[in-house]
């Protein structure tokens, strides 16, 4: 299946890039994403706490699968405000 | 109360419009808050600051907010608006506006609302200092 | 801080003075109230409102009470005026602003500013409604 | 000793002014000069709490002897704000 991830703010940075689609296997979920961007890019290995979820604009538990053509966003912590 | 008034804008904000989207004949109290780009932060000196939004879900999340102090506080009439870009020192990146008949309810709604959205609103900041610029907020990064 | 900003006026309130006078490049929150003539009062139907003042000592308390919050909130500037006259609903007839580099001491001041204001400086209100005017809240009276 | 007695919002409209002078005997008192008031104005009766009494644009004790010279403003319950 394929999703959309997006890529803000730090992340964005280092990953060098905003938006990539990504071809996954069904059943695969938001921390799998996760886990895999870091490997892709170890800088990423220096963050001690993982980022919020967000599917299709809303908050979302890491754990759940996504779908096709879920829009996944990894949130830094926020500092708007 | 029509629908939510929760945008993110690009130019600077417009505080008149902001507050009269909220205030009706019947409010005698408004509430302001305005979050405002400051010439230093944890002992650097802050030259300004660029703001990034996950734009839909940014406008959503404020939308959010606003509707649940609409139920948590039915008296109270709220508006916010959060700027994105560069913004230099004295520069307010965020103004909310709470308009209710009584003055209790409106500081407890404008307070709320800056609270909620520093917690959830996917925005984030990044500070220019004589060092150089630095996404905010994200330990062990850099 | 210089001389504390704690005015008595016969016009229209210039929010945009009130907080370019607390307004410093220290600060990150800038908190507002404004009180307004609401078109109703305890059930009936409120036309306009007149306030008058013992003038020399509204001033004098007006400044005592942003002297107060200076040395309990050194952190933050704080600024209040009070119109008086004849107003109508919707306009304001005291405007607060409290600037400070944290939020939550804005918050703190510019509430325990109304707060007091309502308690102890000596302005009056009279209420023009269908039936006619009133002076406010001293019970027995009319 | 003379004094001067300011009155405003619905004392000065019950008394008909804004400000009087009056000729006290020494060591009189703010609750004194009320209690005057209140006999030539019956109108004043109805109010079930006195006053604050201020002596010179300062809240001042009631019981406090007054002054020669003082200025004297009886403050009905305020409703500013």
């Amino acid at each position: 299946m394929q999703i959309r991830l997006l890529l803000f703010a730090v992340l964005r940075e280092v990953v060098g890039s905003d938006q990539k689609p990504l071809e996954l296997e069904e059943g695969t979920t938001a921390a799998e994403v996760w886990e895999r961007l870091r490997r892709e890019h170890p800088r990423l290995a220096a963050y001690d706490t993982p980022p919020m979820v967000a599917v299709n604009q809303e908050y979302a538990d890491p754990a759940t699968p996504l779908r096709p053509g879920d829009e996944l966003a990894f949130i830094p912590p926020v500092s708007g405000g | 109360m029509g629908d939510a008034f929760a945008h993110l804008t690009d130019d600077p904000i417009d505080f008149r419009a902001l507050i009269a989207s909220v205030q009706g004949r019947e409010d005698g109290a408004i509430v302001t808050f305005a979050g405002v780009v400051r010439d230093h932060s944890e002992g650097k000196s802050v030259e300004s600051i660029h703001y990034d939004a996950y734009r839909s879900m940014a406008e959503k999340e404020l939308a959010a907010i606003v509707s649940e102090l609409g139920r948590e506080l039915p008296e109270v009439r709220v508006a916010v608006i959060h700027r994105l870009g560069r913004l230099v020192v004295g520069e307010a990146s965020i103004a909310i506006a709470c308009a209710s008949p009584h003055r209790a309810e409106a500081f407890t709604a404008c307070r709320e609302v800056i609270e909620r959205v520093k917690k959830r609103v996917p925005i984030w900041k990044k500070e220019r200092t004589p060092e150089g610029e630095e996404w905010v907020g994200w330990q062990g990064g850099g």
